[in-house]
């Protein structure tokens, strides 16, 4: 297992590094300076060029790459330009938010789709399956965002359950943290479950034609049991590689859910060091983000043979 | 049966667009871009069906050439990232070897990027306008379509008519063109009608972080962000737009999945 | 099945077990405290260095200059009690007040305020107004020299009459005198300890930034005026706490976890103005939102093409609608709230289509697309560009929008690298500073619109005379070069709105456009 | 007479959708511890027929009318739960595809388990002792070790063994083997075949096994029921009717079993030797692991193989023998580690680029497989004519013609415009050979051209490669596990065991006289020619 992970770990090197290359360039590619966006319109140049130096942006660019790399190897992020907060700490406490929202909601989309696609598939063509398959194809019409606004509506300004905006973390008050978190939690349950039950129901037609099916249920066990202990675990491992992607696709994307319910995630923290032009966040969030891309992935395919064992670790 | 009610649905929907977008060509109710500061924020009339917007113009008018926008900017990502797309796919799964593993690095540094930051800062260095969104998103949802193309072809390199066409003594590009890349035409063709769909969600997105299809030209997404303020005080403002981009998001999946049952043989019972 | 359900439950219970405890201490609530916003965290703790909107208004309450802007935005007393200016204008001599002490306990000396003067003027210092007052500015400082243990002699490179005005600038923390002990043993800069109302209290990033009263803070006696005059902390603790998005902002404002909301978006004005327990006060602000034209363009460059755009514009509608009817059309760069905002300066340009179409035409211009630069930040610039060009459409004047980021905007703006471009300018407290912004030579400062040499004579010379009414008279003669010339359109001064609940007693908005939270109270009913 | 363990009267099954009618009016008894077999080509509905019996069809048919009476009990009118008793207790079932009839994520031990657990609620100690002593019967190696390890970990002739021994262990009164060893090489058929008959016949379990090789019936079965399209045409005692089948259709089948036909002419030794292989050596590298390669495996080992003008010779070894490998490397598909490949005369390794191009013309191979062989998204003209493409001076016109010649010699004349999903296996098969013929080839390699074939559409193909042999006079290396197919179409055959040839010779000499055992085992193993024994006494 060790090995493997390590063997992993190795070969995602080459895809991290080209990560860290695209950021590094693509950010200093876009117009606007850095120490200008700081001081704002009434600076004077030398103000600007002060800055701009003290940034160390001055140095020629494959200068500054090799000299960030060098540092974010030993775990030493830089500061941020504008807050001067050390990266590293900003990203965790940032992350935070964002991770209780899509680890939740994944948890729960996950277990929706289960129960969904496997009555879909084993009901297959009967109106239960056209009923999960209308919603399926309706949930992924639906904006996420707009869903989040509509819920917000309804929950927050209308029916007054839930706070409208605003976030307090959970140091402050556990209980009040959760009211903030249900909605978004719900919106983002919502637009993952779509996918998610699709896949879920495909896989499980698969193996419901299979012969093994058959022989449990030639073996006299009920239903219940065959699809339990024979489909599920051998439906469930392909949907699982997908539950994978989306969730290392979640932790960095779903700044637009954060917009809409005020959250101050890692989505958010990346939008707006782009449009502040603050580097050495843009460049730490990237890098954590495909990190934890790899790392996910990495984490379910050593899953992978808790549900089918021919997959050994090769 | 089932394959009949969404082929049914699917294009009743689409059609709909299609013909919106086609009126939209020769008539709109109002000019969507004429403001009129005495009536902003109207509510839906028989004057104005769907109300107007913060400056007074004509939200219907405006859904109708939204539509046309919205639909063409997804049309022409769609097009560039399957093309590209099953390029690279086919290379790296016909080919393998160092080609495959350097299309499938780069592909997957690109999908490590969550996909709108990619296209915020690719809008940013290019400066916003319709094609750099179109330039944007097809970068971003290229890796998904390599991905697809690329299990296809090993799946389709594995079969015994290829080894006859090799055995035969047709050349490498002769085979992925006549024999391959028809086979890897289903998967696509499926992938594509999603990717309509993801993409008109990310133009809303990201108009929503403020880096869509720049003013004043409508398209359902900045029209939806822009609704946002008055969520409360005009919620007729994000109906419409929202509205839309569901019915022809259906549309467009029931279609997919209709094709999805013709061509996929693991769903005909 | 149970397999995946327990390797799903581990899996969550482990991550969430990591997040929750936070390495935070709980917050101890004593005394009362008040809870005032700000938009985003502050840049740092070192007066008038790295710092924005947000940072000044929090420093006003912790530093005090030498002197300090009065509501009207001249110059008035502060730690020192009263000064001389020599006849050629080169030398001020202050007197100090006795008795002043820092938060820790210091006494206030001559010695202070040349140890801080020094360590702003010093050739590392990233003081924002260093370059006006050094060799080249409009005040260039020769020598500071202490003058016994209460009296400071300043002598200028030659006669500067804004130089108290450039003393008392908010963004550059009004030349605050701070103690040594602000500073560490090793020179590394620790929080600021001066003399005013508040002290430095706990900076927790993000969060919020909290400052407590300072016991015995010597007030001026009177009424308090501007940054200076009578001021008294009347609450044991002020919160300034880090909401960046306005909506989140008005909601928290209605759940009554913030005291006082300055600066409201007049986008959310819809969302509170109708709640109960909340009232309102506002001012209107010494900034102006413009259009800015590039004059080297080549459609531009002609002045009748700039003037015709000027006519198609009508301002009060713009406006009213752009800014929910919260800001102050005015079509002059003097503010409306000026002092010297005279006969002249008052008039708006009335829109009249038939002269800026015969205008244009006049100017060769055959509907050749202009572009006009915008962005979201704040939200009504978007708004503006969308309504100045329906507008000039109807003037047959083709206006393309291109809408950027702020910062790739403030970019352009800052190389002259557009065509026209929708801008806003924060508070100036004179009017020579505001015309400033405009007029200026291009080659020098990109940033100019306004190259016209008669103008920047005479705003040298407004610079250059002491005595307000012959300012005033330069201003008008300036005005009227200004709407002729046309190098830019001047839309509106916005109005500072603040909203609070009603349970906030003595909160006084004023031009300057920063929050002052001193003479506040939270008295009466919770 | 006590009273027969299953008796079906007039059962009908008809499709839910269309309504139309998959089995008609079946009529079957079996007495207790009595094997019977049922016959049918594919589509015939024999495998639909057992599936009614525990009320297992599968989704989108139903049981129309008719009565199953099982062990004096009704089965049509039994609630879910009653029925679910009398599966695995009563009935067991085993099925074709070893590869899918194990449950992949669970373990051995569990699945043999869980029958036992619910029928027999045994203790976990008990049901353990009762797995490995029935692996050991149906001689599993190590069965302690087996049964923590999972399904992937066995070859398709052991996983049918452990479903046995599974469906076994609950001693059922009656086992349903459908179609069990169809997709085993004839070694392995052989063994789960006799297990299957001892085991049954120690607990006195009825059999009803379903198949369409009748070599099996001859060898194991009491009586026969033969289906046709979904009705009953014959029914007797195994032996009355492979002697005298009374229906055409029997008749026809048993017709079509191969036989040794004497009218090979010898071929001299001094014909041109068309393909000559010489001490060729073949090694698969193992997975090559990042940081090091296991020892390459050795899949030929030196062997020297030699095919003549107009002779067909059959390569003939169990799966895994290397005879595939093989027929690839005669075609230069597949590189020798040492040795040569020679055709007619030149070493196609170190053959020119023109030399090599008319080496792909004059060599063409016939895939197994006829579903996988023929490109799904053209026409047949297009495929029969592939080969054509790089014949240099041909026109088109003179294309279409050789494409239509062709198409009319294997029997598919004008059916140049249809897709490959339009036609039958059978007819795909003689477009695969179509193809191969296009190009009028010198050698034409067929690896196991007709395995996946019916018997009579088998017999049919064999009969074309023969005739299109005789008037073209190619030469043809056949390979095939079938030893009896061998013995109605190959003049030389060569028996190839672990990559080594270990017998050679003219067919008639080496089945009549095997010199090695594991040729023997070969010919014993192979039930088709039981029955012409059979037949012919």
């Amino acid at each position: 297992m060790l090995g493997y992970a390590t063997k992993r770990l190795l070969l995602a090197i080459p895809t991290l590094f080209l990560v860290a290359l695209i950021v590094f360039f693509l950010v200093r590619l876009i117009p606007g300076d850095p120490a200008q966006v700081m001081l704002g319109e009434g600076a004077s140049q030398q103000a600007i060029a002060a800055l701009h130096a003290q940034l160390g942006l001055d140095k020629p660019v494959p200068v500054q790459f090799v000299s960030w790399l060098g540092r974010a190897l030993t775990g030493d992020l830089g500061t941020s330009s504008i807050t001067g907060q050390p990266v590293g700490a900003l990203i965790l406490s940032r992350f935070q938010v964002t991770a209780i929202v899509v680890l939740v909601s994944i948890a729960l989309a996950t277990l929706i789709a289960i129960i969904a696609g496997m009555i879909a598939a084993w009901r297959q063509h009967s109106q239960i399956d056209l009923a999960v398959l209308g919603a399926a194809s309706f949930i992924l019409a639906i904006p996420s965002f707009w869903l989040g606004l509509l819920l917000l509506l309804l929950f927050g300004v209308t029916l007054h359950w839930l706070p409208v905006v605003g976030y307090v973390p959970f140091s402050e008050s556990p209980s009040a943290a959760i009211l903030f978190l249900i909605l978004p939690i719900t919106t983002l349950t919502i637009s993952e479950t779509g996918v998610l039950t699709r896949m879920m129901r495909s896989s499980a037609i698969d193996v419901l034609r299979l012969d093994y099916v058959t022989h449990a249920r030639a073996k006299g066990l009920p239903e219940r049991t065959v699809l339990a202990r024979h489909v599920f675990p051998n439906a469930f491992a392909p949907t699982m590689t997908l539950v994978g992607l989306t969730l290392g696709r979640c932790f960095g994307g779903i700044a637009v859910i954060e917009t809409v319910f005020t959250l101050p995630g890692l989505g958010r923290l990346m939008v707006d060091s782009v449009l502040a032009r603050d580097y050495p966040v843009v460049q730490g969030c990237l890098l954590f983000v495909a990190a934890l891309y790899v790392l996910v992935n990495l984490v379910v395919d050593l899953l992978y043979p808790l549900f089918d064992p021919r997959v050994g670790l090769s | 049966m089932r394959a009949r009610i969404h082929l049914v649905l699917g294009f009743g929907l689409v059609g709909l667009l299609v013909s919106v977008i086609l009126v939209s060509f020769v008539w709109l109710p109002y000019d969507p871009l004429a403001i009129d500061l005495d009536h902003t924020l109207a509510p839906p009339s028989l004057m104005h069906w769907f109300g107007t917007d913060e400056f007074g113009r004509d939200v219907a008018s405006r859904a109708m050439l939204g539509a046309r926008i919205s639909s063409f900017i997804a049309l022409q990502t769609v097009v560039i990232t399957i093309v590209a797309g099953t390029l690279f796919g086919l290379i790296a799964g016909f080919l393998r070897g160092w080609t495959e593993r350097l299309v499938m690095t780069v592909s997957d540094a690109l999908l490590a990027f969550p996909g709108i930051l990619l296209a915020l800062a690719l809008i940013a260095v290019i400066g916003q306008s319709r094609h750099s969104i179109v330039i944007a998103l097809g970068i971003a949802y290229l890796p998904s379509v390599i991905r697809v193309v690329r299990a296809a072809t090993l799946s389709i390199r594995e079969r015994e008519f290829i080894e006859a066409s090799r055995a035969s003594g047709d050349g490498a590009l002769y085979t992925m063109w006549r024999h391959v890349l028809p086979n890897v035409l289903p998967p696509v063709l499926i992938l594509a009608t999603s990717l309509f769909g993801w993409v008109v969600l990310s133009e809303s997105a990201l108009s929503f972080l403020g880096v869509g299809v720049p003013a004043p030209i409508p398209t359902w997404g900045n029209m939806l962000s822009s609704a946002r303020p008055y969520m409360a005080s005009a919620s007729w403002l994000s109906i419409a737009p929202g509205l839309c981009i569901v019915a022809t998001l259906l549309g467009i999946n029931m279609l997919g999945d209709a094709l999805r049952d013709r061509l996929d043989p693991r769903e005909a019972n | 099945m149970r397999k995946a359900i327990l390797a799903l439950v581990i899996l969550l219970a482990v991550t969430v077990a990591w997040l929750l405890p936070s390495q935070r201490e709980p917050v101890v609530e004593t005394g009362t405290v008040l809870r005032a916003r700000i938009n985003a965290d502050i840049a740092s703790s070192e007066p008038g260095t790295k710092r924005d909107a947000n940072t000044d208004a929090v420093m006003m309450h912790l530093v005090e200059g030498l002197v300090a802007a009065r509501e009207d935005g001249t110059a008035g007393p502060m730690l020192a009690s009263s000064w001389t200016v020599s006849p050629d204008g080169r030398t001020y001599r202050f007197k100090l007040r006795r008795g002043v002490r820092f938060h820790n306990g210091v006494p206030l000396t001559s010695a202070d305020v040349v140890w801080s003067f020094h360590r702003y003027l010093a050739p590392g210092s990233e003081w924002r107004c260093k370059p006006d007052l050094s060799p080249g500015g409009i005040a260039p400082v020769v020598s500071i020299k202490p003058d016994g243990a209460y009296g400071v002699t300043i002598i200028l490179a030659h006669a500067a009459p804004l130089f108290l005005t450039e003393l008392a600038r908010i963004d550059c923390a009004g030349t605050g005198i701070i103690q040594r002990q602000s500073v560490g043993p090793d020179g590394r800069w620790r929080y600021p300890v001066g003399t005013g109302p508040f002290r430095w209290g706990s900076w927790h990033h993000n969060q919020y930034i909290e400052l407590l009263r300072y016991k015995n803070y010597r007030s001026l006696p009177g009424p308090p005026d501007g940054n200076g005059g009578g001021k008294r902390a009347l609450v044991e603790r002020v919160r300034f706490m880090d909401i960046p998005d306005d909506a989140a902002a008005s909601a928290a404002l209605l759940r009554g976890s913030v005291d006082v909301l300055d600066g409201l978006a007049p986008e959310v004005l819809a969302n509170v103005s109708g709640a109960t327990g909340i009232k309102f006060t506002s001012s209107p602000s010494l900034d102006f939102y413009c259009i800015l034209f590039q004059g080297r363009d080549r459609l531009l460059a002609d002045p009748r093409l700039r003037r015709a755009i000027a006519l198609s514009l009508d301002v009060a509608a713009l406006t009213r609608v752009a800014t929910h009817g919260t800001a102050t059309p005015d079509s002059s760069p003097v503010p409306a709230a000026s002092p010297y905002y005279g006969a002249v300066e008052r008039p708006l340009v009335r829109q009249n289509l038939a002269e800026a179409r015969a205008l244009a035409r006049a100017a060769g211009y055959r509907g050749e697309p202009i572009e006009l630069i915008t962005s979201h930040s704040p939200p009504e610039m978007y708004d503006d560009a969308i309504i100045i060009q329906a507008m000039a459409r109807e003037a047959g004047i083709n206006l393309k929008i291109a809408t950027l980021d702020w910062a790739s905007q403030l970019a352009r703006y800052s190389n002259g690298d557009y065509q026209a471009m929708v801008f806003g300018f924060s508070a100036r407290l004179d009017p020579s500073l505001s015309f400033g912004l405009l007029a200026g030579d291009k080659a020098q400062d990109p940033r100019k619109t306004w190259n016209s040499p008669a103008a920047i004579a005479m705003l040298r010379q407004s610079i250059a005379t002491a005595d307000p009414k012959a300012r005033q008279e330069i201003f008008d003669r300036l005005d009227q070069l200004f709407r002729s010339d046309a190098p830019a359109v001047i839309l509106y001064n916005t109005r500072r709105i603040t909203a609070m609940r009603s349970t906030v007693q003595g909160f006084r908005s004023w031009p300057a456009e920063t929050q002052r939270l001193w003479n506040v109270s939270l008295g009466g009913k919770p | 007479m006590t009273e027969p363990l299953l008796e079906i009267r007039g059962l009908r099954i008809v499709a839910d959708a269309s309504g139309t009618v998959l089995l008609r009016e079946l009529d079957l008894t079996l007495g207790r511890g009595e094997r019977l077999a049922i016959v049918g080509e594919s589509g015939s509905g024999k495998t639909m027929a057992t599936r009614a019996i525990p009320g297992l069809l599968a989704a989108g048919v139903h049981r129309d009318v008719g009565s199953i009476r099982f062990d004096g009990r009704e089965l049509t009118g039994l609630s879910g739960g009653d029925l679910r008793r009398i599966r695995g207790a009563g009935i067991g079932m085993v099925f074709q595809e070893p590869m899918t009839s194990l449950n992949p994520a669970l373990s051995i031990g569990r699945q043999l388990a869980e029958g036992l657990k619910l029928h027999r609620g045994l203790s976990d100690e008990e049901i353990e002792r009762r797995s490995i002593d029935m692996l050991r019967r149906v001689r599993i190696a190590d069965p302690e070790g087996c049964l923590k390890r999972f399904p992937h970990e066995f070859s398709g002739g052991m996983r049918q063994r452990i479903m046995l021994a599974s469906v076994l262990m609950l001693e059922p009164k009656l086992l349903i083997a459908d179609e069990p060893t169809t997709a085993l090489d004839t070694l392995s058929q052989r063994e789960v075949l006799e297990l299957m008959v001892a085991l049954t016949r120690e607990t006195g379990t009825a059999l009803l096994l379903i198949t369409h090789d009748l070599g099996l019936v001859a060898q194991y079965t009491d009586r026969v029921l033969v289906l046709e399209k979904g009705v009953m045409v014959e029914e007797g005692r195994t032996a009355e009717v492979l002697a005298r089948p009374q229906h055409p259709y029997t008749a026809r089948l048993i017709g079509s079993l191969p036989r040794p036909d004497g009218t090979r002419s010898a071929v001299s030794k001094d014909d041109n030797v068309v393909l000559s292989i010489k001490a060729a050596v073949i090694e698969y590298q193992g997975a090559r692991g990042l940081l090091r390669s296991s020892l390459a495996k050795r899949v030929i080992d030196g062997v020297d193989l030699m095919v003549r003008e107009g002779e067909i010779v059959a390569l003939v070894g169990a799966s895994g023998s290397g005879k595939t490998t093989l027929g690839r490397a005669a075609l230069g598909l597949q590189p020798l580690a040492s040795g040569t490949v020679r055709f007619e005369g030149d070493d196609i390794a170190t053959m020119s680029r023109s030399r090599r191009s008319a080496f792909r013309r004059d060599a063409q191979l016939v895939f197994q497989d006829p579903f996988s062989s023929l490109a799904p998204h053209l026409r047949i003209g297009e495929i029969v004519g592939a080969a054509l493409r790089h014949i240099p001076k041909m026109t088109a016109a003179e294309r279409r013609a050789r494409v239509a010649e062709v198409l009319g010699e294997v029997g598919l004349p004008g059916y140049e415009a249809r897709r490959p999903h339009q036609m039958s296996g059978g007819q795909r098969q003689r477009v695969a050979i179509a193809r191969a013929i296009a190009s009028e080839p010198r050698l034409v390699v067929a690896d196991e051209p007709v395995s996946a074939l019916d018997l009579t559409i088998q017999h049919q193909v064999i009969e074309l490669l023969r005739r299109l042999q005789r008037e073209r006079g190619f030469a043809c290396l056949f390979i095939t596990h079938d030893l009896a197919v061998v013995e109605q179409v190959a003049d030389r055959v060569v028996v190839l065991e672990q990559g080594r040839v270990i017998e050679e010779g003219q067919t008639a000499a080496v089945f009549a006289a095997p010199r090695r055992d594991y040729t023997r085992e070969l010919l014993a193993a192979s039930p088709a020619l039981a029955i012409n024994e059979l037949a012919s006494a």
